[in-house]
């Protein structure tokens, strides 16, 4: 089936006012050898509401968070999304609408954009924000090649407390870009002021930590600020949860050069992680060097206010090689998403949010970590996430759970072996009620 | 309204919308808890603002934006084909948009499928040997594909290899994604006929080129007759050949880049897949290898047990790593899943077929009044110059501009640079032909306006909320954001007042 | 553009949208299954479109249509308040929206529990014994309620009752209701306070009468202060009290009907509840009844199990039986469910406290300038007469459409019938403070155009996409329907060209 | 919680403006004795997501026909219907408007209506229809009220086969108004044409006919309308599933003179059998007669086609009480649906979703029948349902087929006691596979 409306008969008149017979007369150019004989070795076609069938039947596989409890975080987090949100940013003028290259027809999804990039810098109080990154790990390597500029080389410095995955898809840039990558030790879950301060030298353009680190401790940003700045790198603060805005003092307080953040939780659907949205965020003096989209505020030949896509000279579309980055598509519908959010939640709610994830979270730690079999691995201030070690491997631990409807925390070892198997993340955030909770701690003492 | 306020000019102290559950659990002072200087000392300034105030907001803002769903939006490069809306219906079912990331791949069985069978779909397309999903857009599946390149000839001893070759043609990605991938660039020029010059690339093929990018059908929307020459000779001199998917809507069922030759492919399934593009994004762009890249393909990639179930594995030794968390855009792919399945082999090529039939039927309709740079059957898309309009003082963009005026998106311009005032129209194969025939009889218009009353192409649009923008402004001196106690941008001129939307 | 073709206008031979599942059992030619005279000989001749081309029709057609969310819209009598996107989700889960109606209890037991609860509140709300949630609509809980109380005054063997007396200001449906079940009608005159006449109510009350309709607030949105004593004298007379409730939004925790004395009360679920209105519908509109009339009540009804289980009751022998298929309008059922849940007892008063706030505000601020016929303190809305503008050649239809430049719905107008040049403003509890000023000065500014130049208003309105219609014509020559080679009604007045939407 | 913008300042200060303190300075015209004292005796309010688990664990108690296969129809049919009509009917634009009563701001709902009107009278062959009425039943309500004319009183007869919902609706409001409601009889499942011949005379206003009937099965339509049109009464066909109207012959085809039907299987929810969608067809000559709203095309001042309501002067805000009808609110977003529904399907798609409910029915008949302890009552043409006798208690039956994830047939003596406890009415529509049926033949072997 297709979508196709024109009828084969209007096709065929069609084909005629080109002095054509059939399809095959414009296709000419294709060399006979490279013509493809037969069809494509794909499954037949399905009509509407078998594929509506058959994908029900394949979301129906998977264990969804509204069926189950979800206790993990680890990057991705299971927030309370109020309905408005997909109603107004999924309206089709949004949703089926390109990059807004005429902004005469298009001040919609600019002035949304321009909307989202002032919510951006108000949660992580720098002063410019971008339109979008794809997502959380390659904002951080955006940053990192920001740090160390095009052409550039030397060294970028990574805590170990950063998200895995994020130092996995530095690793990759870095290596095809040819800069440095080094990782900081961690000392008792937090970044360590002295790995870092011995790795820090003249070649280091950037130091990138994530707060809350990836073990949900909150880590002494001024200290870790003040000595990157005592080198000329800057300090860039990754974050993956965006939640803990309400409650810690945001990037800008303490002076980080940018912030990369996964922006995803903030009103999107988590599916399966992706897509996501990257946040970038830096120092008004840093605008130019700044990778990806940003709309600006002008005026109309009428007088009016407008919004435009503005510094489109760092962009491929016109500096292509010497552009700051490759990007082109990015998030955009996720950064409507993400406004509409916010705006829901305002200033009062974001606050809110922070303070139900800590209170949530604390009151969890508290309970789980009364159990038997199970003790706490750290013990620093930390947010909305906590580090455990349970009697028995993680893994066992959560098929158990989930048979009692539980998705149970992230299994540390798949990226600290040091920790064993036994070691999990637990994460709780504003989504997860105290009869949740004591679900979870029911079920843990049963499977302990 | 002829304009809407910025929402941080609404609301008042105190408004909310958001309702969080009720706090039940006990709780302590945050100090209590947390470091003092760790907390924040001043909420975030967010609006404070109800929600019908949001929901009209944001109404208004929709009103003030075009989308396919509003009218033919013929714009090059981009496929804005009509976005099915089972795609959205599928992509919101819970079963895929209330999945974590990091779950047991056993609590994943029918995502992890999914993705398998749509790499499986997107390997028979592009006649490849292997497909990952993970790019999350073209340009991430230029810089993947780059880096997988790249990892190839050091696997092999030929880290030498800095150089990409890239038509003048080309999309601003491909250089820019060289350039990210530490690589140099060297431009081929365009031949008469619209395809890469050959003798120009022989040239500059030697033993440091490590690939050339083309597209295929290129950005003139023309196919390039002498693909197989080309890739023969790029293979001769050990490089690679890298297939820029952006334009595969012309392609599907009728050439396949593998037998074309091409080394890598990536896809824009937001472009050839309908999935949509959402204002910008997000997108997906798969990218497709020969077999001889798999190794060093990213992971983690999905694999299917003996049982039949399914996992994710992690990538081997050869890999390039990871190129971004989890699984690549995953309801993009879901969408994109949900367009092939509905199409099945002959559907994709009947699409592929129907987007150069419109294609032809627009071209062989305007190019009596529009300059055709290179007068050939063309592909899904092609490019005509407006240099006799411009003669008389109508340029490309006020062309574009004045479009706008009649309900229907603009043709991208001036891309691709080798054509002054390029104008790219790809029409898609959605589009009925009342649609191409109303396009043809405006463009009519607008070339007999250029001729009788310039003015009026000139100062266009004139119908639409806001008329053209001062990008000079907005450049030289950017705001970039809304802050406490700025005055919207207003020029002094008069508006008519009284007169609401 | 300007104009919207009919979807009859698009479309070619042979397109079509739409797939289903395909054929996969064995067929038989029809002839063999279903008698010759039976079958259809000429296709249906529905459109024949395409997916694209449907979604851009009704895309267009919805940007040519004012909603709550686009703007202001303080229709009197109406209570078009904020309709929650919450409600929207509730009523889409699969457990409520795929439900078949004749399933087993046991198979719904969700759905009752809902009714059954939703029953409940509204019976609280109302001060009722029992309330029935079959009614689809006002008007339907109007003809349910006078058909209970003829059941009821039969059952006294007071058969003979076939009068209704109901007030002048009231909603044309309850006269047209009163009729439907059989009865006389006898108009009240209004009082100089707004209220009904309690004299001229003592000389129409008789041994015949069956019962008072009436709203409280009534339609002037006044609270009759003598409604106790109303209550009396009808039920002294032996005449029963109906409540039309769609005034209810003013005495949600305030008052209650049961207790002013009514036996009766009709809910709109889509005003009060906002459900919402959807262009003119569905609604629902339960009863509630006192306990002597509980026994006439349609079937069926929810009933609570001893084991905690639901069930639908069939009626009982004194029932006037069944008003509809099935259990009323259940997904608007679901939605108002929502939005009761949601507020609880402190919210609902709140709503109403704020709905008269808001009215009282803008009544405030107008009376001056707009002639308030009753000038006392409203409750939720408020009557206006726009005799002095009628005066100056301003109608309050003028001023209707001239409200519409200014992006925000008109008042009701020329109701209640009572007021000459009526405008009946019912702001709601949902909008903002700026809103409500924006309204007064957009009033002010009419009113003021009305002096110096009327014909501003009278040719209003000037921005919407169409112009003021002609009435006459529509009614003079009926046109209900297109038919093939119809050609669209049109006057020979030039049109601008060339210049769309 | 509430939807309330303004915050109690911005009440106190707006409160102030009226001279006022308290709202309580408002109410002084509630007396004091009905002034309510305390709080309305109400659940707590809920939070957003708290209200949302409550209405999913709800919702989730019921058996919804995406987890079960259903063979019930009766009156509601489970369709194909395509994923567009939702997105487009309901966008918020006609979603959240009111009965277009400004035309100038409604021409979309105006114009949808009319194409509404067009498109009942395209499947039904009738010249004229209005823009909805409640449901199924209450059309058929007001077709007798409407034969029966106002005031007047006289008979109305109804074929036994109509949907007994129908019927005691009917009765109710016969009843009240006051006209007599006499049933005809059955002849093997089908009207007895020589009980309708045997009630017919000059007291008789309208003859109620069902077609395809309760029992699925195909009326002589034509043979009805001779027998009434013999006499001055309406000739009144009933439609509960318009799918037929894609295969039978129109009721304009044999001259009916009103059409009552349930439209809400075109493109709505199902929706536990409400809202749904009453249509309401007749000739032209019965215009002025007609209940309901009508849209008409006029022009405007500017010359161009717009649309109205129009011929108000039938109903209750205009005539009061001497209306045709008391309708007011009716079902006009359904009718969106439909539109958009019957746009979808069109013209080739209609007869398609008709031609495949009668081979799938037949189909399903044939495989069903083939089960020993299965046999036909009737042995009439049928459409898309049928019945037959179970050597068990449908009831029985029926609880062992949802243990299968299927819904089964309806229970024929719920409304015929004469067909005993045994005997059940299946439907098969155009959404049921062959895979879907044979799974329902293997159940029932197992279960019989
Ligand atoms: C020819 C061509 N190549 C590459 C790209 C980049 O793709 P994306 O925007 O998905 O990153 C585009 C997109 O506009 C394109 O048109
Ligand atoms: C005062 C009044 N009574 C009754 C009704 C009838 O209600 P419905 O339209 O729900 O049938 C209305 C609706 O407009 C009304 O305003």
């Amino acid at each position: 089936m297709t979508y196709i409306p024109n009828t084969p008969a209007e096709q065929h008149a069609m084909l005629r006012t080109l002095g054509a017979e059939t399809i095959d007369d414009l296709l000419g150019a294709i060399p006979a050898d490279v013509r493809l004989q037969g069809e494509l070795n794909l499954p037949p076609a399905l009509s509407e509401p078998a594929l509506r069938r058959h994908e029900m039947a394949l979301a129906g596989k998977n264990l969804n968070l509204d069926e189950a409890l979800c206790f993990l975080g680890a990057g991705s987090y299971d927030r309370v999304v109020p309905s408005v949100v997909a109603h107004l940013a999924k309206r089709s003028e949004f949703l089926t609408s390109y990059t807004p290259y005429q902004p005469e027809v298009s001040q919609g999804m600019l002035q949304a954009t321009y909307e989202f990039q002032t919510m951006v810098c108000q949660i992580t109080g720098m002063a410019i924000a971008n339109a979008s990154l794809y997502d959380g790990s390659t904002a951080t390597v955006e940053a990192a090649l920001m740090a160390v500029g095009p052409g550039g080389r030397g060294e970028v410095l990574v805590s170990r407390a950063v998200d895995p995955q994020y130092r996995q898809t530095l690793a990759t840039y870095a290596h095809a870009r040819g800069f440095t990558l080094r990782e900081i030790a961690l000392d008792g879950g937090a970044t360590s002021a002295r790995d870092l301060q011995a790795h820090l030298g003249p070649e280091t353009k950037a130091v990138i930590v994530q707060q809350p680190n990836f073990f949900g401790i909150v880590e002494d940003m001024p200290a870790l600020e003040a000595l990157t700045h005592s080198t000329t790198a800057l300090f860039v603060a990754a974050i993956t949860e965006p939640a803990s805005l309400g409650v810690l003092a945001p990037p800008g307080a303490y002076n980080a050069d940018i912030v990369a953040a996964e922006g995803a939780s903030l009103g999107n659907p988590i599916g399966y992680g992706g897509p996501a949205l990257g946040l970038f965020a830096t120092k008004a003096d840093l605008m130019k060097r700044m990778p990806g989209r940003l709309v600006g505020e002008t005026v109309d030949d009428r007088g009016q206010r407008g919004f435009v896509l503005t510094l489109q000279a760092r962009e491929q579309q016109i500096r292509r090689e010497k552009a700051t980055s490759n990007i082109c598509t990015n998030q955009a519908l996720l950064a409507v998403f993400a406004t509409v959010y916010l705006a829901s939640l305002g200033r009062q709610g974001f606050k809110e949010m922070g303070v139900q994830c800590v209170q949530r979270a604390h009151y969890a730690f508290d309970q789980v970590t009364a159990l038997p079999g199970v003790r706490p691995i750290f013990d620093k201030p930390f947010f909305d996430e906590f580090a455990v070690t349970l009697s028995q491997p993680v893994s066992a631990v959560n098929r158990a759970l989930a048979q009692r409807g539980i998705i149970g925390g992230y299994a540390l070892d798949r990226a600290y072996p040091e920790q064993g198997a036994n070691a999990a993340l637990f994460c709780v955030t504003e989504a997860r009620t105290r009869d949740d909770i004591d679900q979870l701690v029911r079920a843990m003492k049963e499977v302990l | 309204m002829s304009t809407e306020p910025l929402i941080f000019e609404m609301g008042a102290p105190g408004r909310r919308a958001a309702t969080l559950f009720e706090m039940d659990v006990p709780t302590r002072p945050l100090i209590d808890l947390l470091p003092a200087e760790a907390l924040r000392q001043d909420d975030a300034p967010l609006p404070e603002v109800s929600e019908i105030e949001i929901v009209r907001h944001f109404t208004h803002l929709s009103q003030r934006n075009f989308g396919v769903d509003a009218g033919f939006y013929p714009l090059g490069s981009c496929t804005m084909k009509y976005n099915p809306k089972l795609n959205e219906d599928m992509a919101g079912l819970p079963g895929f948009a209330r999945l974590h990331p990091l779950q047991d791949d056993d609590q994943a069985q029918g995502a992890i499928e999914l993705v398998y069978r749509l790499e499986e779909m997107l390997s028979a397309i592009a006649g490849m040997a292997r497909v990952t999903v993970q790019p999350s857009a073209g340009a991430h599946g230029e810089i993947t594909g780059l880096m997988v390149i790249k990892a190839y000839h050091a696997s092999r001893g030929e880290g030498r290899r800095n150089i990409v070759l890239i038509p003048d043609g080309a999309h601003g990605t491909n250089p820019a994604s060289a350039t990210l991938a530490d690589y140099e660039i060297r431009e081929i020029r365009t031949d008469a006929r619209g395809g890469v010059d050959v003798d120009h690339l022989r040239e500059l093929l030697d033993e440091n080129v490590a690939a050339l990018m083309m597209t295929n059908p290129n950005t003139l929307g023309v196919f390039d007759e002498n693909i197989v020459e080309i890739a023969r000779m790029v293979h001769e001199a050990g490089g690679q050949l890298y297939y820029d998917g952006a334009n595969a809507n012309a392609i599907m069922g009728l050439a396949r880049p593998g037998d074309m030759g091409f080394d890598v492919v990536h896809f824009n399934l937001h472009k050839t897949c309908s999935t949509p593009h959402g204002g910008g994004g997000p997108g997906a762009g798969p990218i497709g290898v020969a077999p001889h890249l798999v190794p060093f393909l990213p992971g983690p990639l999905p694999a299917r047990d003996a049982d039949g179930g399914y996992h994710w594995e992690d990538a081997g030794e050869q890999s390039i790593g990871r190129v971004r968390a989890n699984y690549g855009n995953f309801l993009v792919l879901v969408r994109a899943y949900t367009y092939l399945r509905f199409h099945g082999p002959d559907g994709l090529r009947q699409v592929s077929e129907s987007a150069i039939l419109n294609a032809n039927y627009l071209m062989h309709a305007l190019k009596d009044l529009y300059t055709l740079p290179f007068d050939r059957t063309c592909m899904h898309e092609f490019v005509l110059s407006a240099n006799q309009q411009k003669a008389r003082g109508v340029t490309a963009m006020d062309i574009a501009k004045r479009l706008l005026d009649f309900g229907m998106y603009a043709p991208t311009v001036y891309f691709p640079l080798i054509v002054p005032e390029a104008i790219m129209i790809e029409p898609t194969e959605t589009e009925t032909r009342e649609t191409l025939d109303r396009f043809i009889e405006v463009m009519r218009q607008i070339d007999q306006e250029s001729r009788t009353e310039p003015a009026t192409v000139t100062q266009a649009p004139h119908t639409t909320t806001v008329g053209r923008l001062d990008q000079t402004l907005a450049a030289r001196k950017p705001r970039l954001r809304w802050s406490p106690g700025d005055a919207p941008r207003t020029a002094e001129k008069s508006v008519p007042v009284g007169v609401s939307r």
